[in-house]
């Protein structure tokens, strides 16, 4: 059976150029960067050529990029270390109710530190309101957090204007651009960003590889300590394979940035489309135009997710959903509840996420498959009786 | 893979689906909130169930469990019936995910539920149900979660 | 000209076998581990073999052994998880002078918190002693964490003997067992070890994958906040292709371990040997028997150690050093100085560790090079005057 | 790599090494516990520095720099070879990583003190010299480390 691919928000395979750029440092440039003999400073020398080649990417010098092991340790990191080392600024950090796990789960940790966090609302396409945002600033706050793309909706926050307004009132502002970076340009000075948290399983590169920008001049303590790696921030013998291959794919990521979006855009409006013009009681989640370009995300009444997940895996499409039932929690996605959908309908959402590897073929026959999919579970639903009888 | 081949069976081609016109029982158990409801109808001959056909809205295994429980009571005796356990229902579809657990259980409940109700409707008492609830909550998921 | 790597205890090179391995998770079973269409499910399934494979290769349950970025997350997770988690019971943690600087620095980390330390003396051959541990026990005493073998002069403390006394006072122990898994049997059971790191490059495995080994029912705070991945105890997308090199190379060393240990001893001793018998005023350091099968460390008087890894360089071998010079530092290692050594003795030192992929030849013409440039460096030295002119 | 290939260049053919029998001043700076100790000989006709050799125990770039100051001084004046400052060692050397940096201000002040050993024995004074302590401790490493 035909596999189709749609959930490269979830991660995305590994480009033949990327893996070929990291064979050689397997097995022939293995040595360890901090080494003097040849080995390690051969690996050094790319471990400084690839920090130099993303930190062009978002127009950065290289000293303010820092590896670490993948999004989740870069969010976790900017967070704890930023408010732990300005306590005696104060003790305020303010984010939103759409961010990744990743960053309220640190949240949550920072509480029970006896740090504040206030956690913005957004509207019903997923934005947070400036105007809210700059009433909540106090003269404790130390930092704002607010996602760039949000990676189940695909709502992209005004950054800049978030940095903006962070800077006129002194406080620092961390952003979550592992669902942005590679599809958005981000430009981390024009942006008004201190500091930025990047996945490379998300652009094509490997998996366990992520980086931390940090604007020159923060204070920020350590969570991973040891030796002096990345200049005595983040220890750890480097992971040179992967470094090489996040340098590559960003690189590669940066390059075709216009071509990319636009072929995503082309694809994600065809399915968008084509999807809510032949499946009835279905809405289309995020914001209409400010989103990421390969985001689709659905809610079909009266049906439930993983239902509808595993029917599509069955027909060979991978897609993905803020359904609580894949996850075996309670409540459905905190995502899709904080844009205001009522439980039942947050139940059935459906994410498909278009990436460089899909086809005009791919998303046709998703949308014919899914159309049958929804029907069939439909018919199986006590929610869709009424329908069924009263035409609603 | 997540599930076992069987509840990808009772999932994509469930059996019993539908509903039963003048039942003699409904039982619906569940909750949009949850995200799982679960509706069984059963048609009494005496006191075997004749008939059994099911509606639900919630994830494969839910849908599974519902499938495989009206399979499991066609044309048993209503004490029979009542005999079924949730373990039965993991059992015949070969186990379940430990999160999922709870989606045997509520197709338990919810055939207890029409038997209820077919039991309230004749004035008819069982064994079976001694003790039974109809308005307790059945609902044990563990939470986690991970997005990407 | 022939390169000679003898820097197996800084990284490895990957295992062709653990490429091969890896591959396929990159461009073909590349999907997200959480994910429930079948490419996540692939990933899922094999990234639960490879966590047995590891526990079976350390006597421990699956869920018991969990996967992180390395051998310093692994160390940094274990003792900030350990103690923040378990404050009621005390604040105390016990460990020794000659830990790593993923323990070392964490350890000082934790101080700032508010933890007390206690920082064991080792004896001249790097050994702690098991009386000075048992009375460093007070009833605040929470953890105690030793390595399993010394990274710079592979001394191996009596890891079993240090669990029974934990135990006995109730008192947790974590063992950094970087150094010696895949060098050494460990039988976390048998050994009475509660919390254990490992890492993937030090066994020909791929850099950026690690673990942690808890034994269950022990309370630890996460260091990384986010999704559920790891039963919710280390978030972060999984690194399906370095959890599958990892194992398969944890897998391979499990097998081989006889013939490793076997071959590298005979080549540790022989290099050992003609060292020590060709060049007066040395020093082999470490323990002559307890010490991990491939190291070898020797301090030679008067000349500086950088000095010697460049001219060893020079002719293509890949050694390193504890030389406080290679690293920018005033001091020389803090491991030489705990066994004892005097500074000037101390900057002298070498480590040459072995490998599969070191040869009889390899050995020979290190100890053929060594002997000259050893002699080269000392006629440049004003400190080798003495000898020159006294005899010493 | 770490060094320049001037630097690898001096470390693996360092010019001057040795002793001066009966030097006119000997300079040594630096101590064994920080891992760096430089002496310069030098032999002094007039006011022309006409022979100078150098032993150092210490890294590749102390070694380094040892040897091109040296070089650097060989044939020189007195007042001339005062001029030398580390930033001149580390131009010949085409650079020195930020943690070496120490290594050509050792070598500056090893020729100091051997000129300050020469004027001292001989009565002289410099401009050069004045203001210069022959115990002032010249380290100014930067603490950095990496284990594996
Ligand atoms: C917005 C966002 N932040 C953080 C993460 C975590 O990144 P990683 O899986 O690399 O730890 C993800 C994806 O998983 C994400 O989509
Ligand atoms: C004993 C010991 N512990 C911890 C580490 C850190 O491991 P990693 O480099 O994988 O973070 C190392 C090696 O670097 C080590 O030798």
């Amino acid at each position: 059976m035909k596999q189709i691919y749609l959930d490269y928000s979830a991660t995305t395979p590994v480009k033949r150029e990327v893996i070929d750029t990291m064979l050689p440092f397997f097995t022939e440039v293995y040595g360890n960067a901090s080494s003097i003999h040849s080995f390690g400073q051969e690996a050094k020398t790319v471990l400084e050529q690839s920090r130099k080649s993303i930190a062009e990417t978002i127009n950065a010098t290289p000293d303010t990029f820092y590896f670490t092991g993948g999004g989740s340790e870069s969010d976790n990191w900017a967070l704890k270390g930023v408010m732990r080392a300005n306590r005696k600024k104060g003790n305020h950090l303010i984010t939103s109710k759409i961010e990744h796990h990743g960053i309220l789960h640190t949240c949550t940790a920072l509480e029970k530190e006896g740090f504040e966090v206030t956690y913005l609302d957004v509207d019903a396409e997923g934005m947070i309101s400036l105007e809210a945002l700059e009433a909540a600033i106090t003269d404790q706050t130390v930092l704002i957090s607010i996602m760039f793309i949000n990676n189940e909706i695909g709502t992209m926050q005004p950054v800049k204007a978030i940095g903006e307004i962070a800077h006129k009132h002194g406080v620092l502002f961390h952003t979550d651009a592992v669902q942005a970076y590679g599809n958005v340009k981000i430009d981390v000075n024009a942006m008004n960003i201190d500091l930025m948290s990047v996945s490379g399983h998300k652009i094509y590169g490997p998996k366990g590889i992520g980086g931390l920008y940090i604007k020159k001049g923060i204070r920020i303590q350590n969570i991973i300590e040891g030796g002096a790696q990345e200049r005595n921030r983040r220890a750890g013998t480097e992971n040179i394979p992967g470094i090489v291959g996040f340098a590559k794919a960003a690189v590669m990521a940066d390059e075709a940035l216009e071509s990319h979006r636009e072929k995503l855009i082309y694809l994600r409006d065809k399915l968008a489309n084509g999807i809510m013009a032949t499946i009835p009681y279905a809405k289309y989640n995020g914001h209409p135009t400010e989103r990421h370009p390969g985001n689709v995300n659905i809610c079909f009444e009266f049906i439930e997710g993983e239902a509808l997940l595993l029917s599509l895996n069955a027909k060979g499409i991978a897609g993905s959903s803020g359904s609580a039932c894949t996850s075996g929690s309670l409540d459905p996605s905190h995502v899709l509840l904080a844009i205001g959908l009522p439980h039942e309908i947050a139940h059935g959402s459906l994410r498909l996420s278009i990436g460089d590897f899909t086809t005009e073929e791919d998303v046709d026959y998703t949308i014919e498959s899914l159309k049958e999919i929804v029907q069939k579970l439909r018919l199986m639903s006590p929610l869709y009786d009424k329908v069924l009888k009263e035409g609603k | 893979m997540l599930y076992t081949e069987k509840v990808m069976d009772h999932f994509m081609n469930p059996r019993n689906v539908g509903e039963i016109e003048n039942a003699d029982g409904v039982g619906e158990v569940g909750n949009v909130k949850c995200g799982d409801i679960m509706r069984i109808y059963i048609k009494v001959d005496g006191d075997q169930i004749v008939d059994v056909k099911f509606k639900t809205f919630g994830c494969g295994s839910a849908i599974a469990a519902s499938s495989v429980a009206t399979e499991l009571i066609m044309g048993k005796t209503i004490d029979e019936a009542l005999a079924l356990t949730n373990k039965q229902v993991i059992d015949e579809l070969g186990g379940l995910p430990p999160v999922k657990v709870h989606c045997s259980v509520l197709a338990e409940q919810a055939l207890k539920a029409a038997i209820y109700d077919y039991a309230t409707k004749n004035a008819l008492t069982f064994k079976g149900l001694e003790g039974y609830d109809p308005d307790e909550d059945h609902h044990d998921h563990d939470v986690v979660d991970i997005e990407f």
